[in-house]
């Protein structure tokens, strides 16, 4: 029987894999796929828990991550080619103008 | 005369938010004006005062956050009555004793922010609004330093306000705490002040909560070793800052005292009292030796002001009727005395543009009327009977006495200590030949300054024949305070004690 | 058994997809590996029966965020292994492998066991598609207006930002040059 | 009587106030005229009181309420008793003479206006000191006098010795007011009130270890007003004021306060006999102990304060030793006799433009007569010579002393009392007599106006007369004082009495026979006892060097090194250190989004871990 348990199990171990992702890479293109992970670990864990207690709570809040996601993307790719055709690289350490 | 209390609240942000519309050219008689009306109003307030009741009145109680019990709150009684009249009478003659220039217009719109946080201070009763008009007085004061000070204004105004700052914060816990236990034991939320009076809590707790009341307050008043932030903020703040910085601001901490630590932990101040004893001690002694190694006019009436306050917390923990009347009465008359004193070291800097010593010498020559004028506020600041100083410090000293005698003989050598300081800077500036060239020159007090002057000299005598007045007025409120604290204490020993101090008879 | 099934493939597939997003080097297999896994997802949403979150997952992310990526990715070089200087790879796999047994804890901790009480239950004698349309149009009615606003917005301003001067092919340092002298 | 009695207090103050409007103004000679007149008009209520109290006892007057507070009552009361009219009218009398004598002596000042303020300032305070009807109120004019001692000590400001002396009278009296001070807390604590009817009453009942404790709080301001060991070198250097303050301020009136005290709480002090003993003990040291200093110096304003001095110590023996009577009787000759020394004194300096030193006098005789006459006479009463008043009241402490078994105090009295006939006629023959030294520094020696010395002929008369008021004056005084029984028979009475004025007649004797030839040789000044005695016993010396040099290094220490060094500088270094990590801490911005999201899930981790180990809703 798959319990709440292994869902859970489950996102603790895709949402890890999205971290990692998101450390280790420095392309930017890299990062956003590293953040779909993060999201998309998290939803399968409101979806599991909406269905395991009978509250819809969780598909509702899922389905709001999934719209803010593709905006993000929107907005954020948008961006990202902005910044390519100004300096020719979307990698990390090309933007450090916020050094403290 | 319903709401009277708010408008003496507000009235001064009001004008202060108009004043941006007032031309810069008359914006000082814009001010001038503005600061009488509120004290008119003060007067009002004490004149529609009845002097029988001791409790609140005027009271204004409107729910402000319901759900949390914190409402606006507003009441007055003999304790805060005369702090208010002390700080919109303050702040109309550092109105008219104004010589700054520049930006004046700025100036005169933070003083009078200043003012209402001032008399907020004094009027709210919902703790909450006390915390944020307490906090809220830093900010006009961090500018007025920041602004227009010396030198090393920044530094100064800027170790005010974290000084004072960081020392609140933990009133504010307290704050919170308290009104969590409040609620614990009555199921209600409530910030407001009376409410809280009822409320009587264990020892241990009273002894933090009292812990973290206390630093709010010390560092205010500011009792040693709290107390450096002081000569910096007045060495460097422009006249009008100092005057308000010494004459009201340093008794907001003093009120808290009177207003919070004794009747909300009554246990804990009886317990604490001799620790606290203790350090009024050295601040009295200490302040007024470090007073008489200074080169710097204005820092030894700023050290001088340590030693006072020192005299104020003293009479504060007498816990006996004479011992905190005396310590309110003071605090007025202190208020007085030094705001004219920073007044008085105003009117030579801005002839001679230094407040060092040794640059005078044989001022009573070229400046009689100054020197005049000095010389009664410096008399009435080392306590002269019939000067407002005396009245204060006598009763102090005298309540405290019934608690320990040896205590108050070493706080009473601070009036051996104030006259040598203040002797010997009346005498290094005033007395003597006139050796400096620039001196020779100058010009006695001017009718602007005469205007402001004399309004505190008359004070300064009138009050030291005839206190009477003010002292039953805040009297009554004590006394009632006094039954509150005996009845709401937890251990029978601190009864007894408050008790025992305030009789007649049986001291050794 | 056939959910025991289906979970263990789908896990497997999924972590297997999204592991080689972390750590592929060529932008265009991390792509695919992607979109392969957001489908696998969606295999978890059918399970759960949440079937129209299943196919929403599908048609957005598989399809408009995927093609979105896709056509992104025409911008730029890919062909080319993505050159990237990694540092510190160790502190990286520990930090996340602490926070996944971290949330992991907590979320099994004992006091996620207690009873909780549904806000908005699932609705007998309805399909899971009614049920949200149901719980979408009254409860959730003002979010999920504002998510379409957001949308818009995030639409036009894809748009803009992308497409400001795209006729104009930007001479790279010259446009440096710019930024500089601008700061 | 009431009005006379608000008449004869508030004279003074009207005067002092009408005169301070003129204060800033060039020499207006209607102000001296004014403010003596109004003295007089006091004087004059003053002796109008002094009849009804003879007639129908004490005037009991309560003008209003002043402190308020707990269960602290302290009026305005003013009490016109037998010894209150006597000090009031001493100290009008005096006042009035010296306000007149002011008139020629401060002739060419040019803060002429602003002495008469002070001066009628300083009567008042004096009245309300001893008019009070309760101890706060005498309070009030004890530091009331200070004040005034103090501006007018420092009267020419210019001066530096003369700031210098003001500032140490105000300081030294402050030290003392503080045990006064005390005094009256314990008492207030006692007893719950300040009026000196229900003090007295309660004292009796009171433990005497209370009595005892509050005595010699009393007594510590006592020391200090009246200049007692070791509070005494103000009065020295106080000479550096103008001479009529000096007779009026520091040898007449405000001077004798303490004694004053000491009789008002003469019930009090009855009670405890010890302390009162120790008080007589001092006042016998201090009288021998200010004679032999005033017996070398060459200084002619500072002999007479020694002289001062030497005779407070004389009416602190009678005090003590319960002869109340006698102390204030004693104090009311002294104040005749002394007030007129000091004025001659006064007009000696004008002729000798303002030179002090009596070494650079001698042979005045010729070019004024009236004062050198006058203050023979005063000389001759000092030194307690029958008829004149000093021996009424002086002999009649020797008796005390001896009567009471005391005879270590009295041989040190009679000591001083040789003592005292010598250096005051030492003063006289310098000044008066032999080599006329002046005549080398050029100096043109001219008597002073004639209204002075008319001014000066009461005194002089008084100081003659007084002594024959003994008896009614005992009579009228002891309605309120306690008796005081000599057990003494006639002849021991007899023998005292010529043994006294024996050594007093030997001492003026020995004076003119030394003196007549030229006084003692040049090589007794270089005696060890010599320079003890001509610097003061060294005692400002070691006040110089073990109380202020310390208190000044101390200060600056405190100042320099403990505010500075230590308490600011901890306060910042709490902002240093928070400053530093912050410095510190910037290199974790490091601008790179990678580092920033590795520190982000550190925090993320930190606050996991958080959550675990404290779960506050479980």
């Amino acid at each position: 029987m798959i319990t709440l348990t292994h869902y859970l199990v489950l996102v603790g171990i895709l949402f890890s894999i999205g971290l990692v992702g998101v450390m280790r890479r420095t392309n930017l293109l890299m990062l956003f796929f590293s953040t779909e992970i993060l999201l998309n670990a998290v939803n399968v864990g409101f979806v599991a828990v909406s269905n395991y207690y009978g509250d819809l709570s969780g598909q509702m809040f899922a389905f709001f991550i999934i719209a803010v996601a593709a905006s993000e993307v929107a907005v954020g790719l948008g961006l990202l080619i902005l910044w390519y055709k100004r300096n020719g690289s979307i990698d990390l350490n090309s933007l450090q103008s916020m050094k403290g | 005369m319903d709401h009277i209390l708010s408008l003496l609240v507000f009235f001064p942000a009001m004008a202060g938010l108009l004043g941006f519309l007032v031309a810069k050219e008359s914006i000082k008689v814009y001010g001038i004006s503005v600061s009488a009306i509120e004290f008119f109003l003060s007067i009002i307030l004490w004149i529609g005062f009845d002097g029988s009741n001791a409790g609140y009145q005027f009271v204004e109680y409107y729910p402000f956050i319901p759900s949390y019990g914190m409402s606006y709150y507003l009441g007055v009684d003999g304790i805060s009555l005369f702090l208010v009249i002390l700080s919109t009478f303050i702040t109309m003659i550092a109105f008219i004793a104004l010589s700054i220039k520049d930006e004046i217009k700025n100036l005169i719109i933070s003083v009078l922010f200043l003012e209402m946080t001032m008399v907020g201070v004094f009027l709210i009763l919902d703790v909450i609004w006390f915390y944020a008009f307490w906090e809220l007085s830093l900010v006009p004061m961090l500018y007025i330093i920041g602004a227009w000070g010396s030198a090393q204004r920044l530094y100064a105004a800027i170790k005010f306000f974290l000084y004072t700052f960081a020392g609140s914060v933990l009133m504010l816990v307290g704050i919170l705490y308290i009104a969590f236990l409040y609620h614990d034991a009555t199921g209600i939320w409530s910030f407001a002040l009376p409410d809280w009076y009822r409320l009587q809590m264990p020892f241990d707790t009273q002894l933090l909560l009292f812990g973290a009341f206390f630093l709010a307050f010390a560092i205010k008043v500011p009792m040693f070793p709290f107390h450096t932030w002081l000569p910096y903020a007045h060495g460097q703040a422009p006249t009008i800052g100092s005057i308000i910085l010494a004459a009201v601001l340093l008794k907001m901490g003093s009120y808290g005292f009177v207003r919070f630590s004794l009747p909300l932990f009554p246990d804990a101040s009886v317990y604490f009292l001799y620790p606290i004893a203790i350090i009024s001690i050295i601040m009295v002694i200490y302040a007024a030796m470090v007073a008489y190694a200074q080169e710097d006019m204005k820092q030894v009436i700023a050290y001088s002001s340590i030693s006072h306050m020192g005299i104020v917390v003293l009479g504060t923990f007498a816990m006996n009727a004479e011992g905190i009347t005396g310590s309110i009465f003071l605090m007025l008359s202190h208020g007085i005395v030094s705001g004219a004193l920073f007044m008085l070291v105003g009117v030579i800097y801005d002839r001679r543009h230094t407040k060092l010593m040794r640059d005078f010498g044989g001022l009573a020559t070229v400046m009689p009327g100054f020197a005049t004028v000095y010389g009664i506020m410096l008399m009435a600041s080392v306590g002269l009977p019939l000067t407002i100083g005396f009245v204060g410090e006598f009763l102090s000293l005298a309540g405290f006495y019934k608690v320990n005698w040896i205590m108050t003989l070493l706080a009473g050598s601070g009036i051996i200590l104030g006259a040598v300081y203040m002797l010997t800077l009346y005498k290094k500036s005033f007395f003597g030949e006139v050796t400096h060239e620039d001196n020779k020159t100058l010009k006695d007090l001017n009718a602007k300054e005469l205007t402001a002057l004399i309004p505190l000299v008359a004070l300064v005598v009138i009050l030291g024949v005839y206190p009477k007045p003010i002292l039953t007025t805040i009297d009554m409120s004590v006394k009632k305070m006094l039954v509150l604290l005996e009845k709401k204490a937890i251990d029978p020993h601190t009864s007894e004690f408050i008790i025992n101090v305030n009789r007649i008879g049986g001291t050794k | 058994m056939y959910e025991i099934i289906a979970f263990y493939i789908f896990s497997a597939l999924s972590i297997g997809m999204f592991a080689i997003v972390v750590l592929s080097k060529n932008a265009l297999y991390a792509m695919s590996a992607l979109a392969g896994g957001m489908i696998f997802i969606s295999g978890f949403f059918f399970i759960l029966g949440a079937e129209f979150l299943g196919v929403v997952q599908i048609t957005v992310y598989s399809g408009a965020i995927m093609a979105l990526y896709a056509f992104g990715m025409m911008f730029f070089d890919t062909t080319r292994d993505v050159k990237e200087n990694i540092k510190n790879k160790k502190i990286a796999y520990t930090l996340s492998i602490l926070s996944a047994i971290l949330v992991m804890v907590i979320l099994c901790a004992p006091f996620f066991s207690s009873a909780i009480q549904a806000n908005y239950p699932t609705i007998q004698n309805a399909g899971n598609i009614q049920m949200i349309g149901l719980v979408l149009f009254t409860k959730y009615l003002v979010p999920f207006e504002l998510a379409s606003i957001m949308l818009l917005v995030a639409m036009i301003a894809g748009i803009v930002l992308a497409s400001k001067k795209m006729d104009i092919k930007v001479e790279t340092s010259n446009e440096s040059q710019v930024v500089k002298e601008v700061k | 009587m009431e009005k006379f009695v608000y008449i004869a207090l508030f004279a003074p103050l009207l005067s002092s106030l009408l005169v301070a409007l003129f204060a800033a103004r060039p020499k207006i000679l209607f102000t001296g005229i004014l403010a003596s007149a109004l003295i007089g008009v006091s004087m004059i209520a003053s002796f109008v009181l002094l009849v009804d109290v003879n007639a129908h006892g004490a005037l009991h007057v309560k003008m209003m309420d002043w402190i308020d507070a707990g269960n602290l009552h302290i009026p305005f009361g003013f009490v016109v008793d037998q010894v209150s009219v006597i000090m009031m009218v001493t100290v009008t009398l005096v006042s009035t003479i010296v306000h007149i004598y002011s008139i020629g002596y401060m002739d060419h000042d040019k803060s002429f206006n602003r002495f008469f303020s002070y001066l009628s300032a300083f009567v008042f305070s004096m009245m309300i000191l001893v008019m009070s009807d309760n101890f706060v109120g005498l309070f009030i004019g004890w530091e009331g006098v200070g004040l005034c001692s103090w501006l007018l000590i420092g009267f020419w400001y210019h001066k530096h010795s003369a700031s210098w002396a003001a500032n140490e009278a105000f300081i030294m009296n402050r030290i003392a007011d503080l045990g006064m001070l005390m005094g009256l807390f314990l008492i207030y604590w006692q007893v719950g009130s300040f009026q000196y009817d229900i003090v007295f009453a309660a004292v009796k009942s009171m433990d005497v270890a209370i009595v005892t404790t509050i005595g010699i709080f009393l007594f510590i301001g006592a020391m200090g007003k009246s200049a007692q060991f070791p509070l005494h070198t103000w009065l020295a250097d106080a000479m550096e004021g103008p001479t009529p303050v000096s007779a009026l301020i520091h040898a007449a009136t405000m001077v004798t306060a303490g004694v004053y005290l000491v009789i008002r709480c003469g019930e009090l002090y009855t009670l405890i006999p010890h302390i009162g003993f120790a008080i007589a003990s001092l006042g016998a040291f201090v009288a021998v102990f200010a004679a032999s200093m005033a017996l070398v110096n060459n200084d002619l304003k500072r002999i007479i304060a020694y002289s001062t001095l030497s005779q407070l110590g004389y009416m602190f023996v009678a005090a003590g030793l319960g002869a109340y009577w006698i102390a204030l009787f004693h104090l009311m000759t002294h104040a005749f006799f002394k007030s007129l020394l000091f004025l001659g004194a006064g007009n000696v300096m004008h002729a000798m433009h303002d030179e002090l030193n009596i070494k650079k006098m001698g042979g005045l005789y010729g070019s004024m007569k009236a004062t050198a006459i006058l203050m023979s006479v005063a000389s001759v009463a000092l030194a307690g010579i029958y008829p004149f008043a000093g021996f009424f009241s002086k002999d009649k402490i020797l008796e005390v002393a001896f009567n009471h078994g005391a005879y270590y105090l009295w041989f040190a009295l009679f000591i001083g009392a040789g003592m005292t006939a010598f250096y005051s006629f030492r003063l006289v023959m310098l000044v008066f007599f032999g080599e006329k030294e002046y005549t080398k520094y050029g100096i043109h020696p001219h008597e002073a106006q004639p209204f002075v010395i008319y001014a000066l002929m009461p005194l002089g008369l008084l100081a003659i007369i007084a002594g024959f008021f003994e008896h009614s004056f005992e009579g009228f005084v002891t309605r309120l004082l306690s008796h005081y029984e000599v057990h003494l028979s006639h002849g021991t009475e007899w023998a005292l009495i010529a043994g006294t004025s024996a050594i007093a007649i030997s001492g003026i004797v020995f004076a003119i026979y030394k003196y007549s030839r030229g006084g003692f040789s040049k090589s007794l000044e270089n005696r060890a006892c010599y320079k003890l005695l001509i610097n003061q016993y060294f005692i400002p010396k070691l006040y110089a060097m073990y109380i202020m040099q310390p208190f000044t290094v101390l200060s600056r220490f405190l100042w320099q090194r403990i505010d500075v060094r230590i308490v600011d500088f901890t306060v910042d270094l709490i902002a240093k250190v928070i400053y530093a990590t912050g410095q510190n801490t910037r290199k974790m911005q490091s601008g790179n989004l990678s580092d920033m999201l590795r520190w982000m899930i550190v925090g993320m981790v930190a606050l996991l871990a958080l959550a675990i180990f404290f779960r506050p809703m479980v």
